[in-house]
């Protein structure tokens, strides 16, 4: 692509900058996000916590709401960063280089806040850790036949491979930049890089111990969001008990995923001023990737459809009809048009290219999807089998402002990051760049002839 | 008392030319330190065996047993029954055993890695900060002043831009 | 037997699905339909024995209720051939429950008697049993309760007051089995006699549509009543084989 | 609930933070349980910590006196149960009474006697002795100046001796103003059974052994006389007791719970009820072919009832009516039963004479499955005539506006409430010098009390019960404090015991307590010797009918199987006539007992208020029934709230469209738009009663609430209904499967289609 010739240092020197030097503009963002963190995400779960989950407009037989929806939201949002980075190293893919590491960290970070929903979302969130299995004194364990303890598992390894699958990568980069600070940065960083030194038995096993690695995450990140469908598609609910629905999940998974990727790498661009890093070329490929998951994602919400259309009974029929035409209908015809129809737009490359059309479609597409996970708690829980029993709902206040809290959390877990971790791998992107010749010999030698 | 000489190069190929000949001069194990990964090192310094395979393999054979033994096991411990299935239930127990193989395997991998590069490093070693940047460092170790003196000939004359000497680790 | 050969064994009786057929009783109520007149005395006589919390407009209309057995009312036809059918709805202590499979903490389970158990203390509230109950018979405490004053003095003290964030549903009235089972032992009995418990409902119920007992028992009444060809499960068609068993309504040959 | 306002809110959200966070977790995770089950400090003897001890007793949450059983722990009732051995109810209770406990456990009680000082607004709480001696002061006076009828009380309906024992206090008082007022009670029925049987007691209806029950407008399972009772013989007659399955039939113009339990309901026009009765019986007459001696005459009375003629006046076609005759006369036992909304209109006695000449014309009188007649009550006889109508109270509201009533003394009615707004009963009250309340709650008639004696409930006093209707035999059954009293309250009895005390009644009043009086009262029916003291000695036999919750003799009623003298000649039902213009009040407003609420009477009770009702799940409000049809041509959808306007006031409530209400009728619930009476009732939905227009029933001149015309306004305001149910519609599911009743032919039969396990034991 139109990629200016870089020398390795200038590589050096633009990410250390990016950790040391901290404008203005970043700390007021970083102090936003944390005043949202706090007013609109403890603030109201604290309050919550005191009054109980009533605080949140869940009723019966609606048990489930928002909280439950921006979980697999985030869940899903987390699919990008890990599988794709796993999957294209394992298929040697250079452009993945300058992205992976954001994209793993927005992975972790959205894995935690997903972490959180479920804390939020529980009744009694003081006793969750009596769904994590350890010995105790009651010999009480968990009900491993549970759809959410196969949760608890899935994602407790998938949070564990992501931390360790982004520190693994960042070793190296860690010893690059211990070497260029001072103070408690170098300390830190001095813990963080373990002694690294970029031996080439060090590489070699990094390299084996990153593939291994790979190798396992990618069958990992399937299986989370398979297991986070099955949440809902083991009951038997009315639109929920589908067969589709674990490709479905990990289908929206990379595709939400993937727009986030777009949206952070834009702002990376953009804000830390890498716009000689990240290009033209990572917009298209996403854009191509996006468009592939957005015809996919197409596809299996008609296959949903159809099932219900196909089985001919009642239960089906009026939940799907109430998804579609019901008050929440407008919804829905929003989350078609963000997540079906304007991603058409991929088809052309000029579109693909262009950076702020790009992230405008990524912000959609990210709406869409997680009004999709709304539809899916808000449309079927209320229509279920017994009409007597039928009921609406309607988020409230504080599940709301929790969730707009979330995105507070994510934006300053990721502000936190960007000046710890450097956000594009030091290594691989060098690796990308034509390899230094050797000046003196080649002076020499050309002088000797 | 060994004495480690290190010489910093612009470019990996020289750096690979330097370090084979090094090996080629009767030196123990000369290492490159570098900014990227250098290809073609195993044709210089010799292919590495690879045991975190290994770890990785009995890791995740020790997570796939123990996961099933850890649902098998607390559900045996503990006997309810839940919507009428059977104590052990194989299907949802598999998905314990998924996860906890793959979670193992991680871990596994990772101890693996740290153990055969010997990482964490506890104490200082040879190294040099522009390597990772981008100079390509060899280090070789010699046992006294003489072989140092040999090694920095080699190095010079593979083009090294600086030659350091260094204290031993030991 | 050697050791293999204990362990096959073990491994057979921990294979085989459902063995709640081998349980000390197997509690059943059959609900006559054609008795049910939709009063809602069980329904008060639940909230009495259950110390089943007082709600509140506001939250009622939240939908919030909390009644572990409701009357459902299903209309059928149009003015003037309308004819108004009524269902009571409460637990029914499914064999194959899907409540119990999906909690991660165990909070429900099928115990000794084939009732599906709620343990209050062990709820973390995740609300998923509510989400996989097609009944719709679980209910959550979604705040604190109140008994102002003296109302608490009603307050049953034979079956907890549950808290915020806690599932709870009918327990069949497990506090008065527990008391028929200790009575029987206290008397020398091996078991409960046929008609010795009755829930609240089944005890208050004036048309006499609810019969409780041990379908275990063949003589029982329960097992008489369950004997009636007009013996149907709601839902069948999810297969949770249910406890509760419905006798379906007579229509009357009406010719108008 | 949890106490938080908004402000807490606020510094919770501000004093926000993971630490924090963590502190409230860890708070939530070791507080110690709430403890609502407060032990005694020191337990009274009589229980033992942890046992249960079960007390009978009698209900009088209605008038129809089940006998129940309360279970008490540490002194405490906890549960209300049916007492098995009372043959009123067989062990089986309804909502209300097992909603007795927040009667006796309700937040809003009053909890001593209190006193509206001269110039204040708001009642200080005295002393009983300061309180009685008071209201004794003022009667001496009355009495000293020979105005003894000026002064008045006005009690809810008790029977049995704390009825008789409030009739001889004001006798010896020298007034003849002891009345009862209940809105619900049905004169217009015991004026039918007195017309036509000369009968002055209730028959009892034997549904259990009917296989084919035609009710013309009572909700006898729901709210009408004993519904408990009714809903026994329902389900044994649906259980075949009679042989075959019984099939009931409902007439009314708006389903109730009857009627949604019927296998057929019928609308007929609000008040032909009665022509409708009377052209069935001309079809059983003329074309069936009656038998009976008195034939001709019975043909010469139906003559004008001819089937198109009734056809046309009811609004029922003419074959529903041949058909309807000839089931009731074939049947085995055909019972026909009248009343609610039927008794209600302005030909409401002739009404309810000619549903039950039915009875006299199928045979039925004084048979199984029939009409069976009750004695004449043990106790209480003379109270049965202190029951008010309208007429009566109007003249007593009349009275007060006249200032010839000093005194007027309540005791748990309130008429304030459930007389219409018309009849300007409050304003009477106010002109009343001294309104002594002897209520436990402070309900709209007790607000207007200066002085206020308040009484125990029923569970923590004395008194007896003999259940009118009975069961075709005499029962009585005496009622025991099961609690310890609560508050500073005391019995109605011993209140009036100790008034009579203090004005210096002690020779006519001589009992200590009512206790005393009691056993007193029971020595006579002890002295009877009939039944139930093989047991010796009196202290014996009081111990057995205490302990059993029940007596009772075999005494039947009387078992003639004809008619009063001449009736048959008088029988006939003028149309209803309506209050206002069809043309400016297009729709008859159909004014109903609430299933859940009673008349209002239960609506301070929390369970009551959270019961959705049973036909439309409504909880904690009034609603207006529509027929989808006429919602409609109005334009109105469910939560549109109307303005409900009669000639004589407007109400407004929002609209529930109804499928099973005629298109020209308006269905409204009693029981809500209370102003006062507790947290729970007051300022909930609106009240009927209070727009109903001032039409009387011919004959006895009691209001004829279901004789109102109104109008519909819309307001254009919506609100939501609360309620409980979501759609009550099956859309094919098959959750409430039905079969046939032919294919259905024995109760129990034939193999299940559920296995049942066989299991050695």
């Amino acid at each position: 692509m139109s990629q200016r010739e870089i020398a390795y240092s200038e590589v050096n020197d633009d990410i250390v900058r990016s950790l040391v030097v901290t404008g203005r503009n970043y700390y007021i963002t970083l102090a936003v996000s944390i005043l949202v963190t706090f007013a609109c995400f403890f603030g109201p779960w604290f309050y919550q916590i005191q009054y109980g989950i009533g605080a949140a407009g869940m009723n019966h037989p609606t048990v489930w709401g928002t909280y439950l929806a921006s979980f697999i939201f985030w869940i899903g949002l987390s699919h990008s960063g890990t599988l794709l980075s796993a999957v294209l190293h394992l298929t040697n893919s250079e452009w993945r280089k300058a992205m992976y590491r954001s994209a793993e960290a927005m992975t972790l970070f959205s894995v935690m806040v997903a972490a959180t929903m479920v804390m939020v979302h529980v009744g009694r969130p003081w006793f969750v850790h009596w769904a994590v299995p350890y010995p105790n004194q009651m010999e009480m364990w968990p009900n491993f036949r549970s759809p959410l303890m196969f949760d608890v598992m899935a994602i407790t390894t998938y949070m564990t491979g992501s931390i360790i699958f982004i520190y693994m990568g960042t070793i190296p980069d860690f010893a690059a930049v211990r070497d260029r600070t001072t103070g408690w940065r170098h300390h830190m960083y001095v813990l963080l890089s373990l002694g690294w030194r970029g031996t080439d038995t060090e590489w070699h096993r990094l390299h084996w111990a990153y593939t291994f690695l790979a190798v396992l995450i990618v069958p990992l990140a399937v299986s989370v969001h398979s297991i986070v469908s099955w949440d809902f598609a083991l009951s038997i609910v009315p639109a929920l008990h589908q067969t589709i629905f674990a490709p479905y999940f990990v289908v929206g998974a990379i595709y939400s995923g993937t727009a986030g990727i777009v949206t952070v790498m834009f702002v990376l661009r953009k804000y830390m001023k890498f716009e000689h890093l990240i290009t033209k070329l990572h917009f298209d490929n996403l854009g191509k990737l996006l468009l592939v998951m957005s015809l996919l994602w197409t596809y299996i919400n008609a296959v949903e459809l159809f099932t219900g259309w196909y089985s001919e009974s009642s239960e089906e029929y009026e939940a799907l009809g109430f998804r579609l035409f019901g008050f929440y209908g407008p919804l829905y015809w929003e989350m078609i048009l963000f997540c079906a129809v304007a991603p058409l737009l991929l088809i052309s490359k000029r579109f693909r290219t262009s950076f702020v059309p790009m992230l405008i479609l990524s912000i959609a597409i990210n709406i869409g999807m997680y009004t999709e996970r709304f539809l899916i708690v808000a449309t079927s829980l209320p229509r279920q089998y017994l009409p007597d029993a039928w009921g609406m709902y309607y988020p409230s206040l504080v599940e709301i402002l929790i969730m707009i809290g979330s995105f507070g959390m994510f934006t300053t877990l990721f502000l936190i990051f960007v000046k710890i971790f450097p956000s594009v791998s030091l290594y691989e992107v060098k690796e990308t760049l034509p390899e230094p010749q050797p000046k003196l010999r080649t002076q020499s030698e050309s002088g000797a002839s | 008392m060994a004495i480690n000489a290190l010489g910093l190069f612009d470019a990996p190929s020289s750096a690979l030319e330097a370090a084979g000949e090094l090996k080629g001069a009767g030196f123990e194990a000369p290492e490159i330190i570098s900014p990227i990964p250098i290809h073609g090192v195993e044709k210089v310094l010799g292919k590495k065996k690879n045991i975190i395979k290994r770890f990785t393999f009995f890791g995740a054979l020790f997570g796939g047993i123990g996961g099933f033994a850890l649902a098998a096991g607390t559900a045996v411990l503990y006997v309810h029954v839940t919507g009428g299935r059977p104590v052990i239930a194989i299907p949802p127990f598999l998905i314990i055993t998924y996860e906890l193989t793959i979670l193992c395997g991680i871990l596994a991998t990772v101890a693996g890695f740290f153990l055969s590069s010997r990482l964490p490093a506890m104490r200082d070693r040879v190294y040099a900060p522009e390597a990772a940047v981008d100079k390509f460092a060899v280090t070789v170790e010699c046992e006294d002043s003489e072989q140092f003196r040999r090694a920095h000939e080699i190095l010079q004359n593979a083009g090294a831009e600086e030659i350091r000497e260094l204290g031993g680790s030991e | 037997m050697s050791f293999m050969d204990t362990l096959r064994t073990r491994w057979q009786e921990y294979r085989k699905p459902g063995y709640y057929d081998e349980f000390d009783y197997a509690w059943t109520m059959t609900i006559d339909l054609d008795r049910c007149t939709g009063c809602g005395a069980c329904v008060t006589a639940c909230q009495a024995e259950n110390n089943i919390p007082l709600v509140g407009e506001t939250e009622l209309a939240r939908g919030r209720e909390m009644q572990w057995i409701r009357i459902e009312r299903y209309w059928e036809g149009e003015y003037p051939n309308v004819k108004l059918n009524f269902i009571p709805m409460l637990c029914q202590h499914c064999d194959a429950a899907p409540c119990e499979t999906v909690c991660p903490v165990s909070a429900t389970y099928h115990n000794q008697d084939g009732l599906n158990a709620q343990v209050y203390n062990r709820c973390i509230g995740t609300r998923s049993c509510a989400v996989y109950c097609p009944y719709e018979v679980r209910y959550f405490n979604y705040y604190d309760h109140e008994w102002p004053s003296p109302l608490d003095q009603q307050l049953n003290p034979d079956v907890s007051v549950r808290e915020k964030g806690v599932m709870e549903k009918c327990t069949f009235c497990i506090q008065r089995i527990r008391q028929a089972k200790d009575t029987a032992k206290d008397d020398g009995r091996r078991r409960v006699l046929d008609g010795e418990v009755q829930p609240a409902c089944v005890q208050t119920c004036a048309t006499e549509a609810m019969v409780f007992g041990d379908r275990n028992d063949p003589q029982s009444q329960v097992s008489q009543s369950m004997n009636d060809p007009r013996a149907y499960h709601v839902l069948e068609e999810v297969n949770t084989a249910p406890s509760v068993v419905y006798l379906k309504k007579v229509e009357a040959n009406v010719s108008t | 609930m949890s106490g938080i306002d908004r402000r807490d809110f606020l510094k919770l959200a501000g004093a926000g933070g993971a630490g924090a966070g963590a502190g409230f977790m860890i708070r939530e995770s070791i507080k110690h349980p709430v403890e609502h089950l407060v032990p005694y400090p020191s337990p009274p003897e009589e229980f033992s910590p942890g046992i249960a001890t079960w007390y009978n007793t009698v209900c009088t949450m209605c008038s129809a006196g089940c006998g129940i059983t309360v279970r008490t722990r540490e002194g405490r009732a906890k549960k209300i149960e049916g007492n098995p051995a009372h043959p009123v109810s067989e062990g089986r209770l309804c909502a209300h009474g097992q909603a007795g406990l927040q009667v006796l456990y309700n937040p809003d009680r009053l909890t001593g006697p209190m006193a509206r000082t001269a110039g204040s607004e708001d009642l200080a709480p005295i002393t009983w002795a300061a309180g009685i001696s008071q209201l004794a002061t003022r009667i001496r006076e009355i009495q000293s100046s020979g105005q003894g009828n000026s002064v008045c009380f006005l009690s809810e309906g008790v029977g049995g001796h704390l009825g008789v024992l409030q009739k001889n206090f004001m006798e010896q008082l020298g007034s003849t103003r002891y009345h009862q007022y209940d809105f619900a009670y049905p004169h217009t029925l015991y004026s039918a059974i007195q017309n036509l049987f000369g009968e002055s007691q209730l028959p009892y209806y034997d549904l259990a052994n009917a296989d084919y029950v035609l009710s013309f407008g009572a909700d006898y399972l729901s709210t009408w006389i004993s519904p408990v009772q009714h809903s026994l013989g329902f389900g044994r007659s649906r259980h075949g007791a009679s042989g075959t399955r019984g099939q009931f039939v409902q007439i009314e113009p708006r389903m109730s719970v009857s009627g949604a339990s019927a296998d057929q309901w019928i609308a007929a026009n609000p008040g032909t009820e009665g022509i409708l009765a009377l052209g069935i019986a001309n079809y059983i007459v003329n074309e069936i072919g009656y038998e009976g001696a008195d034939r001709q005459e019975w043909v010469g009375s139906l003559a004008p009832y001819a089937l198109n003629t009734v056809s046309e006046n009811t609004g029922v076609s003419a074959s529903v009516i041949s058909h309807l005759a000839e089931s009731l006369a074939t049947a085995q036992s055909g019972l026909a039963i009248g009343g609610g909304s039927a008794g209600n209109n302005t030909n409401g006695v002739d009404t309810l004479v000619a549903v039950n000449a039915l009875n006299y014309l199928v045979g039925n009188l004084g048979n199984e499955g029939g009409l069976v007649f009750n004695p004449s009550p043990v106790i209480g006889e003379e109270v049965s005539g202190a029951q008010a109508t309208y007429s009566d109270m109007l003249e007593l509201a009349e009275a007060a506006r006249d200032g010839q009533i000093q005194v007027l003394i309540i005791n748990q009615t309130n008429p304030v409430f459930n007389l219409p707004e018309v009849a300007q009963f409050r304003e009477a009250i106010e002109q009343i010098p001294l309104v002594v309340s002897l209520s436990s709650f402070i309900d709209e008639t007790s607000a207007l009390a200066t002085l206020i004696l308040p009484s125990h409930t029923y569970l923590e006093s004395w008194g007896d019960t003999f259940p009118k209707p009975g069961v075709g035999f005499s029962v009585g059954a005496i009622s025991q404090p099961v609690v310890s009293p609560l508050f500073n309250t005391r019995a109605t009895g011993d209140i009036i015991l100790g008034l009579a005390k203090e004005i210096g009644l002690s020779e006519a009043f001589p009992w200590s307590d009512m206790e005393e009086y009691l056993k007193q009262g029971w020595q006579e029916i002890y002295a009877r010797g009939n039944a139930g003291n093989d047991s010796g000695d009196f202290e014996a036999f009081w111990t057995d009918v205490v302990r059993a919750g029940i007596w009772g003799e075999n005494v039947r009623g009387s078992d003639s199987t004809g008619l009063a003298e001449g009736v048959i000649g008088t029988i006939g039902v003028a149309l209803p006539s309506f209050s206002g213009s069809s043309d400016d009040y297009p729709y008859v407003l159909h004014p109903f007992v609430s299933d859940t609420l009673e008349d209002g009477s239960a609506a301070n009770l929390p369970w009551m208020q959270e019961l959705p009702d049973p036909l439309t799940s409504i909880v904690y409000g009034s609603w207006v029934e529509l027929n989808p049809s006429t919602a409609n041509n109005l334009n109105l959808e469910e939560g549109d709230v109307v303005e409900i306007q009669s000639p004589h006031g407007i109400v407004t409530a929002p609209v529930f469209i109804y499928p099973a209400i005629m298109p020209g009728v308006i269905g409204m619930p009693i029981g809500q738009g209370h102003t006062d009476y507790g947290r729970y009732a007051s300022g909930r939905g609106t009240n009927p009663i209070q727009i109903l227009s001032p039409q009387l029933e011919q004959e006895t001149g009691d209001l004829a609430w279901a004789a109102t015309r109104v109008s519909i306004t819309a307001t254009g305001r919506r609100v939501n209904i609360v309620k409980t149910g979501g759609l009550a519609r099956e859309l094919g599911r098959e959750i409430v499967q039905k079969v046939d009743a032919e294919e259905h032919t024995t109760p129990i039969a034939g193999l299940s289609s559920i296995p049942v396990k066989v299991v050695q034991s």
